[in-house]
């Protein structure tokens, strides 16, 4: 047993033995425990999964599992971790850590009963992400997939007394089953076609299948992966799941669990399939598209701090889809090394995704634990309450608005050099279809900016918008820590991506064959070579020392005439009574414009009446104006509720049957004789 | 034919004094030639000079309910316009430190600024913050579309992102770049330009009628030492995007050798080069009335159609040669 | 000589019929039925281990046989039959009880268990397919009465819907037994073991397909309707609904698998016919219409045990897919679906009484907030949920796996992608009942959690935990059972 | 002497039949029953003319049953619970007579169809008989759907019944003593099950119509 094989051994471990302390915990120091050992758990998983990154694959073999329900291969257990295990196991641990450190605190929000099942349930959440990112068979990455919906379903609905809470639990745990059910689908049709159930055997075997079955599992693993990752049309259960569960919970979810439907879809697509025609690459790029813009759409128009962060998660993952769907378009056109350079893109994106949206769903857990309400309209000036929290919170907004210097820049960045590859293909098609994604990544990423000024600056800046804002609380300091992690990362792989770049295009080598360079170095983006043959420009550093340097110039034009004195006075009034609160610019009059631009796309019903104030003496001295902006959200009736409504009008159309007539239930009977005995005469003819 | 190293810093140091140094003096030239259009007479060109050193000498009053981001904005939206200076090739080839980045990194870069900026806005928690904010913030998102795709019509005959390359091949190929393609992505990019720096018929300066503005909303609450850096920085916001728009369009007179004399030659030739594009937008501005604010769209929704056409006949016609 | 374990096996149920007729008081009636069902354990795990030592045994001139099919029907038996009657000790045995039986009431309720009990064990050691039909008419009329035990209206209409259905359908089952004689005999000339199985199965492949294919029309209906498999299924949500809880656990999960095991017979005799496919058409619509029309009635289902009762339906069709698709991995499954329905099902209908008991209904509508009120109750509803529902790492979720990936390799690609819908469909239904029952505030107050339920709780509790190891583990002689099972019908 | 057990059993057959096809129009409860006593009769006649044929023991057991179970206890216990019961002797149906009687020719002609074409093995020579028993079997059962009181239904069930023995006689000549036994020992139970059922219903519902039971569904 080498290091590589013990550090996971040593994590699984550490995982478990914090769920089971967290579910035995009576006292609260237990509950922290718990949670301290599972973020040291995943440290350890963190430096294993660089070191099996750096070293190579731990084989199928090396960590076999005893035979466990035999009968069939489909039963056999077994732990296997390539590198493309490996970079999301760090996707995993690396926020799973600053995660759980800041549940620390968080979790002292709750009675002490609820705490030692957050804390088992974050520790149980964890090992089984854990466990399906290593999951070398089949059977034990159905088990350890459905676990991982099961554990995130009863987070949900960890506050189960609120009935939006459980409603929101049932639409997840339900969709996600369905999801795994085509997941299910999907393999099965692997494993039966190639005979074999791990991931290695099936890869070798999966080559000469037919197109049919190989696009019907590219179809089911899209289906089942892509509800997980809340792609657009199967996103329905994440708006309202995320915002239901508690803060730390949803940031495991939005910021790392939602990663292993992306994982899932390149283990089938690229990892067993290889790659498949172009209508896979369009087919995804298309719903990536759809998801990325649509998703940032309806984050604009969201109040609740929480959703709007829900929505942003349906963004990124479009945004991941297009890395994805741009690699296999290229791989298909015959271009390894820039799909290699659209799946590092991507991959990029999803690790730091992670890391962004980790930080912000902690800073809103925050937001939301001290003030009590998740309602952007009621918080306001927080950055006084929660200065640790709101720069977290700030830098994790930058990195998602894909601002220099932070990380979520340099994946974007790579992304739309991908895109512009597409020009170097000779391909029309790719081209336009690319270029106009490229648009609309753009605008995406200007949206999200948008949104993100609206969400920071509704929700830290400015005054106190309600009481609860005013007198909230300062949030324990591991929360603060595990934001100032998360936020540290973001930095680092904005400042120096190079690192990153590395370990994410290790995985890349096997998926694409692509001739990807390693080494750690500043060449490493000179290793992705554009179509043209050329290196790609982008030095993140200088980028950051430039903007240092700008400061510095800043600076100097601040201190040319003598240090400065800062005056602080009232805010300018317009020479009218003092601006109160009430008078702020409110968060739906901040996304008011957007909602009149894309008005085809939201369908606002908007109202406004008007009634006359009456004061004493009964003179009408001002009308009371109320205006509403309400917004439907037809996304959300696509795919899941009409399904749901169909199945529950068919049951009850069909439990008719059941009338409880006696005389029915016998003519079935002799319906069903009669017409087995002519179905038997019919097809199989008379006797012989 | 690459320089030494001292000479690229000097070119380097030259770039940045050209842009700040002469940014101040453009936007004058700009009032100006507005002004004459007018028929009035308008500021002396040193004006800007004057106004930016009397409001460095000042204190900033900070409102009470402002926090770290009102004091920091400025400088960090100074830096981050300041950072896009050397992406474009100003007047030699190949430029500076040209290579850390690309016109991708400029949008970026001005959306740090962009974003900066309004978030300072809503800060105070003022009425008119807000509403600058917002529309700052939705302006520049639909642009950013409108810029990716104008890079990618400038970029894909040459096959890259990168100014320079871009430039390098407009120079080599002489009067031969200009082909149709070129000419919509130039009108792409001058409606980009509008939208971007905030001039007529999208935002007007000169106003301080809540009902129309943007940029001054968002810096009501500014004074002193950070108002300057605010108004200056918007001043080479313009400077560089006209710049970059020569660099792309016409980049003929850029020196691709490092002589001093075709060097000094090549920045004699961008000063004018700014000047005359700073006076042609003057005469655009003088001559349009501000449009409604979400005439906005369907301005820049115009731009993607003139940028996705200018791709769309690169693959046709071929980029030029 | 040798302990004639078989023959125990039938007759500790009938003296403990009689022996209960004696008993004075209640304790003692109690007692009887503790012994009974305790000896039951123990000779049925003498047998088993006979069985597996050495191979499948015959006695009485080969009229009682036991392979390792009807070994896994025997433990099916007893450990519902077990778990049944210990829970009747508390639940209507036990003074105080709120479902407290007189002593007369209580004597016979013993006398019909015994007997129903008897006829199952018949069913399982039966060789002559005449006396498994006998077995199984037996079943039926020793559960009616169980079934009507409350002589409520409700129960009496249940009752007198489960006789009639399934009298009609053995009556058809019967016929096609004689229809199955016939072919028999036409094979090996009248004698006296045409009907034993052992005879049929070794001379299968010369059974007159023609003839074979018309029996099966007539014995599938007729052990379909016993076996719940829709739409003959019609009976099974009544009788399950108004039965006392511990008969509900007998009929779910004993009762359907005596059926099921007689088809399986039927199943395994017909292999042997060269290219004979009907069977396998016959489960293959059955077991689809099973599934997708409990899937749908479990969405509008307002009574806790109808609604285990219609997943009881879909499991029936699971099973009957399970053995459509064939092939050792698919009869595998199938039997080892077989086995986890029974332990969860039965674990399932007992916890849902406990669960009535406290929350003093068992109308879907009114049970809320089930895990506040009654934790541990609800705990074990959850867990049992969760195993019912398929989920990992509970056994039911192996088993299915098994079934549909042998529905995969064995090209029938379709169905089991429509039974995979059913099962998701089934899915969204329970855990939108038991979302509905267990979280949230309870709506109204619950009685207490006695001792007694807490004690049968966790004795529940073992059950589930057994399903559960079940579903990643199973121990070796479990699986030589299963794997000896599959060889039996496989040939 | 096959000639003799070849024509009985035909005959046989075909009083069965219409026996059966005659309980279709039967409106009321007695003549129901004593439609069946009769159909009885004749199979347990035929049985022992079978039983004479081949001379086999088991098969006289088999007609003695016959006759003594199905063709007196059974119509006892059937009479002695209509008496009892005191509810009113008319047949209920759904179907009405004229379209019963058509229903028993579809019937006859399904069976034809699907049953006729099963050769005949060369050793029984009435398995021709097959489609007529399956004819009775459905047409029991008919009467059992669409006969509304409960112990019509079980008169329907008892029809079902004779049609299975009359195939077992044609075709077999019985399954075997033990089984016939415990076949016989079930019928009677059943009925006795039966009639305990339809008192307490009497007692419950004050009637016994089977499709008022209504009460359970969904």
């Amino acid at each position: 047993m080498n290091l590589r094989e013990l550090l996971l051994l040593v994590s699984l471990a550490g995982l478990s033995a914090a769920t089971v302390l967290g579910f035995a915990s009576r006292r609260p120091v237990e509950v922290r425990a718990s949670f301290l050992l599972g973020a040291l758990s995943c440290a350890i998983t963190t430096v294993q999964s660089v070191l099996v990154l750096l070293g190579g694959t731990l084989p199928a073999s090396s960590l076999g599992l005893p035979g466990t329900v035999p009968a069939s291969p489909v039963l056999a257990l077994g732990i296997q971790e390539d590198p493309l295990s490996a970079f999301f196991l760090l996707v995993v641990s690396v926020s799973g850590s600053a995660i759980l450190l800041a549940s620390v605190g968080y979790a002292e929000r709750y009675v002490p009963q609820r705490r030692g099942f957050l804390a088992g349930g974050c520790g149980l959440f964890v090992l089984t992400m854990v466990l399906v990112c290593t999951a070398g068979t089949i059977f034990l990455f159905l088990v350890a997939w459905e676990a991982m919906t099961l554990v995130s379903y009863f987070l949900v609905i960890h506050d189960h007394e609120d009935a939006e809470s459980r409603e929101a639990g049932l639409v997840y745990l339900v969709m996600s089953h369905a999801a795994t059910g085509a997941i299910l689908v999907s393999f099965l049709l692997l494993a039966t076609a190639t005979g074999s159930t791990t991931w290695e055997g099936i890869a070798a075997g999966a080559g000469g299948l037919p197109p049919g079955v190989r696009d019907a599992v590219f179809l089911a693993a899209l289906v089942g992966f892509g509800t997980k990752a809340a792609m657009v049309p199967f996103h329905s259960w994440l708006p309202d799941a995320h915002p239901a569960a508690p803060s730390n919970v949803s940031a495991l979810m939005s910021g790392v669990m939602i990663k292993l439907g992306i994982f899932g879809l390149l283990r089938v697509v690229l990892g067993l399939l290889g790659g498949g025609p172009s209508w896979w690459a369009y087919t995804i790029l298309a719903l990536g598209g759809v998801s990325a813009l649509a998703g940032v759409l309806y984050a604009i128009v969201q109040h609740n701090l929480k959703r709007l962060l829900a929505f942003h998660s349906i963004e990124n993952i479009g945004i991941i889809l297009l890395g994805v769907g741009a690699g296999l378009l290229f791989q298909n056109l015959g271009y390894p090394a820039l799909a290699a350079l659209a799946l590092a893109a991507a991959l990029l994106h999803t690790w730091n995704h992670a890391l962004f949206k980790s930080l912000l769903f902690l800073g809103a857990g925050a937001a939301v634990g001290e003030t009590g309400t998740r309602d952007l309209e009621r918080m306001g000036g927080l950055i006084r309450r929660m200065p640790g929290v709101a720069l977290g919170f700030f830098v994790g907004a930058m990195a998602i608005s894909a601002l220099p210097p932070f990380n979520g820049f340099v994946s974007e960045w790579l992304l739309f050099q991908s895109f512009f590859a597409a020009f170097s293909t000779g391909s029309v098609t790719a081209e336009m279809t690319l270029s106009i994604l490229a648009a609309v990544l753009a605008l995406t990423s200007g949206l999200a900016a948008y949104c993100f000024v609206k969400a920071f600056g509704i929700a830290f800046l400015a005054r106190p918008r309600s009481q609860q804002a005013e007198l909230a609380g300062s949030p324990p300091s591991s929360l603060v820590g595990g934001m100032g992690i998360l936020a540290a990362f973001c930095l680092a792989l904005g400042v120096a991506p190079v690192l990153a770049l590395d370990l994410a295009t290790r995985p890349l080598r096997e998926l694409t064959g692509a001739a990807v360079g390693s080494g750690v170095s500043l060449s490493v983006l000179s290793n992705l070579p554009n179509g043209s043959g050329g290196s790609l420009p982008l030095a993140p550093g200088a980028v950051a020392l430039l903007l240092g340097a700008g400061l510095l110039v800043a600076w100097a034009v601040w201190r040319i005439r003598g240090a400065p004195a800062t005056v602080v006075g009232p805010m300018w009034d317009c020479g009218l009574d003092a601006p109160t609160p009430r008078m702020e610019y409110t968060a739906t009059g901040y996304a008011q414009p957007v909602v009149r631009i894309f008005e085809e796309f939201y369908r606002p019903i908007e109202r406004s009446d008007s009634a006359p104030a009456l004061r004493p003496p009964w003179i009408v001295l001002a009308r009371v104006r109320r205006y509403t902006v309400e917004i439907a959200e037809p996304i959300r009736a696509w795919v899941f509720p009409p399904v749901a409504s169909g199945i529950f009008g068919l049951a009850r159309r069909m439990s008719r049957l059941q009338s409880g007539r006696i005389h029915a239930y016998l003519a079935y009977i002799f319906v069903t004789l009669v017409g087995l005995l002519l179905l038997v005469r019919a097809v199989g003819g008379p006797a012989p | 034919m690459t320089a030494s190293v001292p000479a690229q810093l000097v070119a380097f140091v030259g770039e940045y004094l050209l842009v700040l140094g002469l940014s101040p003096l453009l936007l004058a030239v700009l009032g100006r030639v507005k002004a004459r259009t007018q028929g009035r007479v308008g500021p002396p060109l040193l004006q800007p000079y004057r106004d930016l050193w009397k409001l460095i000498g000042k204190d900033a009053v900070y409102s009470k309910s402002a926090s770290w981001v009102t004091r920091y904005a400025p400088a960090i939206s100074f830096a981050a316009l300041l950072a896009t200076v050397p992406l474009i090739p100003w007047f030699v080839l190949p430029s500076p430190l040209g290579t850390f980045g690309d016109l991708i990194v400029l949008v970026g870069l001005l959306a740090l600024s962009r974003f900066i900026t309004a978030l300072a806005a809503t800060d105070a928690g003022s009425t008119f913050g807000g509403m600058g904010s917002t529309r700052e913030m939705w302006m520049g998102a639909l642009a950013e579309p409108v810029f990716l795709l104008v890079i990618f019509a400038f970029g894909s005959p040459a096959g890259s992102t990168q100014a320079g390359a871009i430039a390098a091949r407009g120079v080599s190929l002489g009067i031969a770049y200009a082909s149709p393609p070129l000419l919509l992505a130039i009108v792409a990019y001058v409606l980009l330009l509008l939208v971007e720096t905030g001039r007529l018929p999208i935002d007007n300066s000169a106003t301080h009628l809540e009902l129309t503005m943007v940029h001054e909303a968002m810096v009501l609450e500014y004074s002193g030492r950070d108002l300057a850096l605010l108004e200056w920085g918007r001043g080479f916001k313009l400077a560089i995007m006209i710049g970059l728009l020569i660099a792309l369009a016409a980049p003929w007179g850029i020196s691709t050798s490092w002589t001093l004399a075709l060097v000094s030659l090549a920045v004699g030739i961008v000063v004018i080069k700014l000047l005359g594009a700073h006076v042609l937008v003057s005469r655009l501005e003088a001559g349009v009335a501000k449009w409604r604010l979400f005439r906005v769209a369907d301005l820049t929704t115009l731009a993607v159609v003139f940028a996705f056409g200018s791709l769309a006949l690169t693959y046709v016609v071929g980029g030029g040669a | 000589m040798p302990i004639p374990w078989i023959l125990l096996v039938l007759i500790v149920p009938l003296a403990g019929a009689g022996a209960v007729a004696f008993a004075r008081t209640r304790d003692q009636a109690n007692a009887v039925a503790i012994a009974v069902a305790l000896a039951l354990g123990l000779v049925v795990a003498f047998l088993l281990q006979a069985l597996l030592t050495l191979g499948a045994l015959s006695s009485y001139g080969g009229l009682l046989y036991v392979d390792d099919l009807s070994g896994l029907l025997l433990l099916i038996v007893a450990v519902v039959g077990l778990a049944s009657l210990l829970y009747s000790v508390d639940y209507l045995g036990r003074s105080g009880s709120p479902h407290e039986a007189p002593l007369p009431r209580l004597r016979r309720y013993y006398q019909l268990v015994f007997l129903f009990l008897f006829t199952m064990y018949l069913v399982a050691e039966a060789n002559n397919l005449g006396v498994l039909w006998i077995g199984l008419e037996g079943t039926t009329l020793a559960s009616a009465l169980l079934v009507g035990y409350y002589q409520t209206r409700r129960a009496q209409e249940a009752s007198w819907k489960y006789l009639i259905l399934c009298s009609v359908g053995l009556v058809f089952a019967l016929f096609g037994t004689l229809l199955l004689y016939v072919a028999s005999v036409h094979v090996l000339g009248a004698g006296n073991s045409e009907l034993n199985w052992t005879t049929l199965v070794s001379s299968g492949s010369q059974l007159d397909p023609g003839l074979v294919r018309l029996a099966l029309v007539f014995l599938f209906v007729g052990y379909g309707t016993k076996a719940g498999l829709a739409p003959l299924h019609t009976w099974l949500p009544d009788a399950h609904s108004e039965a006392p809880t511990p008969v509900s656990a007998l009929l779910s999960g004993a009762l359907l698998n005596c059926a099921m095991y007689a088809l399986i017979r039927i199943y395994a005799i017909t292999l042997r016919i060269p290219g004979f496919l009907w069977t396998q058409r016959f489960f293959l619509i059955f077991g689809l219409l099973s599934v997708f029309l409990a899937a749908l009635f479990l969405f509008v289902q307002r009574d806790l045990k109808r609604l285990l009762a219609y997943s009881s339906v879909e499991n029936m069709g699971i099973i009957a897919l399970g053995l459509a698709f064939g092939g050792a991995i698919g009869l595998f499954g199938a039997l080892y679906h077989l086995l986890n329905h029974a332990a969860t099902k039965t674990a399932l209908f007992l916890v849902s009484g406990n669960l009535a008991l406290a929350a003093r209904t068992k109308d879907l509508q009114e049970i809320q907030g089930a895990l506040v009120a009654a934790p541990g109750t609800g705990a074990l509803l959850l867990l049992g949920g969760l195993a019912l529902a398929g989920v990992p790492p509970f056994s039911m979720f192996s088993s299915e796996l098994l079934i549909l990936s042998a529905g995969f390799s064995q090209g029938n690609g379709v169905a089991a992608g429509l039974m995979l819908i059913a099962l998701v469909l089934a899915f969204g239904a329970l855990s939108w009942h038991l979302t509905r029952m267990l979280l949230g505030p309870p709506g109204h107050p619950y009685a207490p959690e006695t001792r007694a339920v807490v004690c049968a709780s966790l004795g529940l509790g073992v059950v589930l935990a057994v399903a559960l190891a079940l579903g990643l583990l199973l121990p070796d002689p479990l699986s030589q059972l299963l794997h000896g099972a599959v060889q039996v019908v496989n040939g | 002497m096959i000639v003799l057990a070849v024509q009985a059993l035909d005959i046989s057959a075909a009083i069965v039949l219409v026996t059966a096809w005659i309980s279709l129009i039967h409106r009321r409860i007695e003549a129901l029953v004593d439609t069946y006593a009769i159909q009885s009769g004749a199979l347990g006649i035929t049985a022992g003319l079978v039983a004479y044929q081949y001379q086999a023991p088991d098969i006289y057991v088999l007609a003695g049953l016959t006759i003594v179970v199905n063709a007196i206890v059974l119509p006892w216990l059937l009479r002695r619970v209509v008496r009892n019961l005191g509810v009113s002797r008319m047949v209920n149906m759904y179907a009405s007579v004229r379209a019963s009687a058509l229903a028993g020719l579809a019937i006859l002609l399904v069976s034809v169809w699907v049953v006729g074409g099963i050769t005949p093995f060369a050793e029984v020579p009435s398995a021709g008989l097959l489609p007529i028993s399956v004819a009775v079997l459905l047409i029991g059962f008919f009467l059992l759907i669409t006969r509304r009181k409960a112990i019509t239904q079980v008169v329907g069930l008892l029809v079902m019944n004779n049609g299975i023995f009359l195939a077992g006689i044609a075709l077999t000549y019985g399954l075997g003593l033990f089984v016939e036994l415990g076949l016989a020992a079930n019928l009677l139970v059943l009925a006795i099950v039966a009639r305990i059922f339809l008192e307490r219903m009497k007692e419950s519902f004050d009637h016994v119509d089977a499709d008022a039971l209504r009460a359970l569904e969904g």
